[in-house]
């Protein structure tokens, strides 16, 4: 099975030849690949040489942690990228965004009002936990959408509290 | 004499306070909230006792309820811990009126170094420099700080009368900025201490925060154990602290140990304190304020002097002389130690929340983990996101850097984020080797992607990792389907493996 | 001058090494078999090769392929750790010949304190006193040990010639029972060395066993690092060291420590060395072996004197001076290591293998765990049974005995049974607590019944629970049923439960 | 829920009343009973006390680990006992015990022969592992069966190796 593997921006095609074999950008290569029981962490020994890395998988991609340094990776295996392909290669990146609380709190203020406009980096919301004030900012230029949440509001993890379009 | 202590807190500093009790042959009384039924603190006491629900101010602030707690078990002394009840003079009032012991000092100590106007205002009678600003001055309105400030200078700081933590604080480039800053520093310094009183400071460039740890007998005896380096902060929080400090040379060290000293004879200080100083590029040092408790970073100081700084309290609690003077407090060594706290370095220390589902502590030699989770414990919202603190003592500085890099490497915490990759960084900057760093290096001139630069990255390494666990994934969702559920290691890991990845 | 290491070991003592390694900025190599694939060791080296199957003569002990991998590495030294081939003075001069650095003695060093009558031998002619026995007349028949016998006298005990670890060792009473125990004593002996012969050597009672810490550099400086208290064992087998000793005075450490040194010097010795002594009830002390290598308790003289013996090993490797004398060696405070053995001390201390499936080790001040294992890491029967080193640093003994009590009650170890309430017991003997026992102690004056009668039991709470969760068991089981197992947290719980409870 | 707990020979009747009761011998107790995350750790608090235990499942009984000391337990519930009772009370204790290998090993020696008398003691067979050697001794006094296993053998945990009649 071969995937295409995007590492902060850059791409190789890694093919998964057997257990203990793959090739990356046609190089094959000997690797010995352990998942630590049960848990995110793996060890991996290639040409002697010992790595161990986290993998985090978040809702955009494959993060992976290896000597203290932080790679994120976009996995794309042979059938999804053609199916990418034959859709015209890009995929939807527009819709609103949607502003949800990365963790239970409680909203503090809300310096936004629907219809606003705002630039990417302004201040969205800020949202007190573990007993800091935490400024959740724009990751974008857009309009203020709805917005679900005032302050005092309580807050779950993930729930949606407003959008930007 | 007491010989069951009641610890009216949570998290590692309640483990640290029961450890040394039993270490003493103590009984000991535990008081959790709800959210905390399996924390450690709560199955390591002799004893343990529900306050109420989560939140602090329903739990762990409820003084009253923790006294009668405290008389009901029988525990003859209660130790506050640092944070909720720590620092204010009422509860320790009220704990020795009801006939217990509190192990921190005098109600009246508190009282005078807890209003941070009449804390300087005592040290400048006592001859001790302090920040220029609105000290001592009272209670002052917006319009009246706004016509103060001009006097002052700029850049100035708006700090909260009753804070700490850096809650409530607020810097100020120029006057324009002020009405907007007075007011989100008044709401933060209400919502943290239900008071929204501010005074003005000024902001003494290129500082260096160092403290000074001082401990003191009912007997009049009082001892400083030297200095802590307690630059690196971010949002005014202490990230990592280092003893000795790396500027520190024997004249200053002695300078501001007697002034230490000084301050603490000032207030009929009793049990350990800390002075806490600015110092400035000349090594002139101003007072900031006076930690009237139980530090957290108290540990780089006891592994450097060998003084058990927590032991020392409840000993002096209970009456005893120092066993130590001034002429024995030794320098051996260096420490170092880093808050690890749930929160993610790669998204701006964003808090993080969750079960921790794996941990792999650092041990051998030279390495302190001060922790109050373990693998299983959920670490909710509700508190401070510290969930512990590594320490490490060292030959030399050099070697306390080398040791703690080896450390952080150890350290595996699965299921939150932590800020350990942030650490990791700093024990390769250069200017932290170096100890070139004022207070404002975190959040000025500090990146962790420019540390990065140019060591080497393993971007092919990620790639068959990242290819290597999709297709594993695939394979063995795949292989699920096929089976069916019967396949337990598979089910449970791909289980656990979603549920990791939520 | 070398800067990777590889380290020819695996467990705790591959960590240890590699940690010093780490903080010395050298590289490292480890060396696993397929029993360790996921070994400590074999995650946190720079790089890791296989050795072969899981068997030590396939694996650990195959010095050819352990050179071969050093020449390949690149890495220019090896340590040997202990055990394994770590006295072996071929691999020593094989690691010689394809010039690479031995962290260790030379060659000749092992040698000559390798075979248990040589050294006996070297001693005596340094001056040394030896217990009495057939050392220095070479390997001796059945027939001839037998006619030995009666001159030395019994109790005697039958040792190996090459041995070490209490390995080929059995104790005799009388003549009638030297037949049997000298066949199976040469059997282990042959097991264990590969070399059948046995030596007599009469049994000192009430006598303890006392070891002194040599550090050598190459250019003749030899300082001793004080003594260790060896006493408690088993089969043998040391169980529980502490520095210092509780009977030792300054005359006598000095009087051992001198000889040490002699006995050192007298073979040229470099790196680190221990001369073991038995001092009987009137404090004269006869010599009984010197181990060439890093000793397994080295960590409770790195932490009552401030030496890291492996980073010096290390840095005499490199051909440096020691950095310090002899009057800068000092005694701070004591120490106390526990082994943490895989072994039941309830079901005579068995072997207990599986997988540890959960773990909260001990942390906080004065605590040092030196351990190669970790929640999720199997425990095989190939290896040794001690996963562990608990070891723990007080202002006094009395400090240290209490710290060690609430480290141990911390220790949770679940999968595989542990040795830790013997550790526990012993902590709670009052002979202990006195310093009064020798070498005989555990195995014939000492019980876990005995030390727990008098002791509050709690027979109603252990009945509360095993009603509990025979309860939750049931309850949770119906319940599966009934759900089916969608319900996964009940379902796994029940799955591991039934894992755990095989 | 009734269960008849066996304490080290002492019999206390533990009655599960809700999940905050239980009564002891007749006694209502009020119990904070909880499990640490999937594992045989217990915590429970009575009375304030706040206990820690470890439980291990034997093949004979459960083993309850309580600040240091080890206590063996039998719990029967009300209907096991009352089938036990109508049965006449005794169960079957007899029949041959099976020496099973406690952990995977070697098989040194095996002292005895099939039908070689022999006391409780005895050693019937030699086993190393984890590089020590382990005597096997004989539970009671009786005959020696079947050996399945001779010196010089590798086995398996619980793998049979000889019976005792």
């Amino acid at each position: 099975m071969k995937y295409a593997t995007t590492i902060d921006g850059k791409e190789y095609i890694v093919e998964i030849i057997d257990e203990r074999h793959v090739s990356v950008d046609g190089k094959v290569i000997e690797v010995d690949f352990e998942s630590i029981e049960e848990q995110p962490v793996f060890s991996l020994i290639v040409d002697g040489k010992s790595y161990e890395s986290y993998v985090y998988r978040t809702e955009e991609d494959l993060e992976v942690l290896v000597k203290g340094r932080l790679y994120h990776a976009q996995v794309e295996d042979e059938r999804e990228r053609r199916l990418r392909a034959a859709s015209g290669g890009a995929v939807a990146q527009s819709g609103p965004f949607q502003l949800k609380a990365p963790m239970p709190g409680l909203v503090v203020a809300v310096p936004v009002s629907e219809g606003q406009e705002v630039k990417e980096g302004d201040v969205l919301l800020i949202l007190e936990s573990m007993k800091m004030q935490n400024e959740l900012k724009s990751p974008r230029d857009g309009v203020v959408g709805r917005i679900h949440v005032g302050a005092g509001d309580s807050v779950e993890q993930r729930q949606k509290m407003l959008s930007v379009e | 004499m007491f010989n069951k202590v009641l610890i009216a807190n949570r998290g590692e500093i309640a483990v640290r306070i029961l450890r040394a009790c039993r270490e003493l042959g103590l009984k000991t009384v535990a008081v959790y909230s709800e959210a905390d039924r399996q924390a450690m603190h709560v199955r390591y006491a002799t004893e343990a006792y529900l306050l109420g629900p989560a939140p602090s101010n329903e739990s762990y602030l409820k003084g009253d309820k923790i006294i009668e707690i405290a008389l009901q078990s029988g525990a003859g002394a209660i130790h506050p811990g640092y944070g909720f009840l720590a620092e204010r003079a009422d509860f320790a009032q009220a704990v020795e009126d009801a006939g217990l012991e509190f192990i921190g000092p005098k109600p009246s100590a508190i009282a005078a170094m807890g209003d941070k106007a009449i804390a300087r205002e005592t040290m400048m009678k006592a001859g001790v420099s302090v920040v220029p600003g609105t000290e001592g001055t009272g209670n002052l309105s917006d319009e009246e700080l706004l016509k103060l400030a001009p006097e002052i200078g700029f850049p100035l700081l708006i700090k909260a009368t009753a804070g700490g933590g850096g809650k409530g604080m607020r810097e100020v480039k120029s006057l324009d900025e002020m009405p907007v800053a007075l007011q989100s520093a008044r709401r933060e310094a209400k919502a943290a201490f239900g008071d929204d009183n501010v005074y003005l400071e000024k902001l003494i460039l290129g500082a260096r925060h160092i403290e000074v740890q001082i401990v003191a007998d009912k007997h009049g005896n009082v001892v400083h154990l030297n200095e802590r380096e307690c630059s690196l902060q971010r949002r005014h929080q202490k990230l990592l602290e280092e003893s000795p400090s790396p500027i520190m040379d024997e004249e200053l060290r002695a300078k501001m140990g007697e002034v230490a000293v000084q301050a603490a004879k000032a207030v009929h200080y009793e049990s350990a304190g800390t002075i806490e100083c600015l110092v400035d590029s000349d090594k002139n040092f101003y007072f900031l304020e006076m930690n009237t408790r139980l530090q957290v970073e108290h540990p780089i100081t006891e592994l450097v002097t060998g003084v058990d700084i927590v032991k020392e309290q409840i000993r002096i609690a209970r009456g005893r002389k120092l066993s130590f003077t001034q002429a024995d407090v030794k320098i051996n060594g260096a420490a170092i130690e880093c808050r690890v706290n749930a929160e993610d370095p790669y998204n701006n220390f964003m808090p993080s929340t969750g079960k921790i589902s794996h941990m792999v502590l650092p041990t051998g030699p030279g390495i302190r983990v001060d922790t109050g989770v373990y693998a299983g414990f959920e670490i909710t919202p509700y508190y401070d996101s510290m969930i512990s603190k590594l320490i490490v003592w060292g030959e030399t500085r050099a070697q306390a850097i080398l040791r703690m890099r080896r450390a952080l490497e150890e350290y595996k915490i699965v299921g939150v984020r932590t800020n350990i990759p942030f650490h990791q960084a700093m024990m390769d900057s250069h200017r932290f080797m170096g100890g070139q760093f004022d207070t404002r290096f975190v959040e000025e001139e500090f990146s962790l992607e420019e540390i990065a630069e140019g060591k080497e990255t393993f971007p092919e390494v990620a790639a068959i990792i990242a290819a290597l666990v999709t297709h594993d994934q695939t394979e063995r969702a795949a292989h699920v389907v096929r089976r069916g559920d019967r396949d337990t290691s598979n089910w449970k890991w791909l289980s656990r493996w979603e549920r990791l990845s939520k």
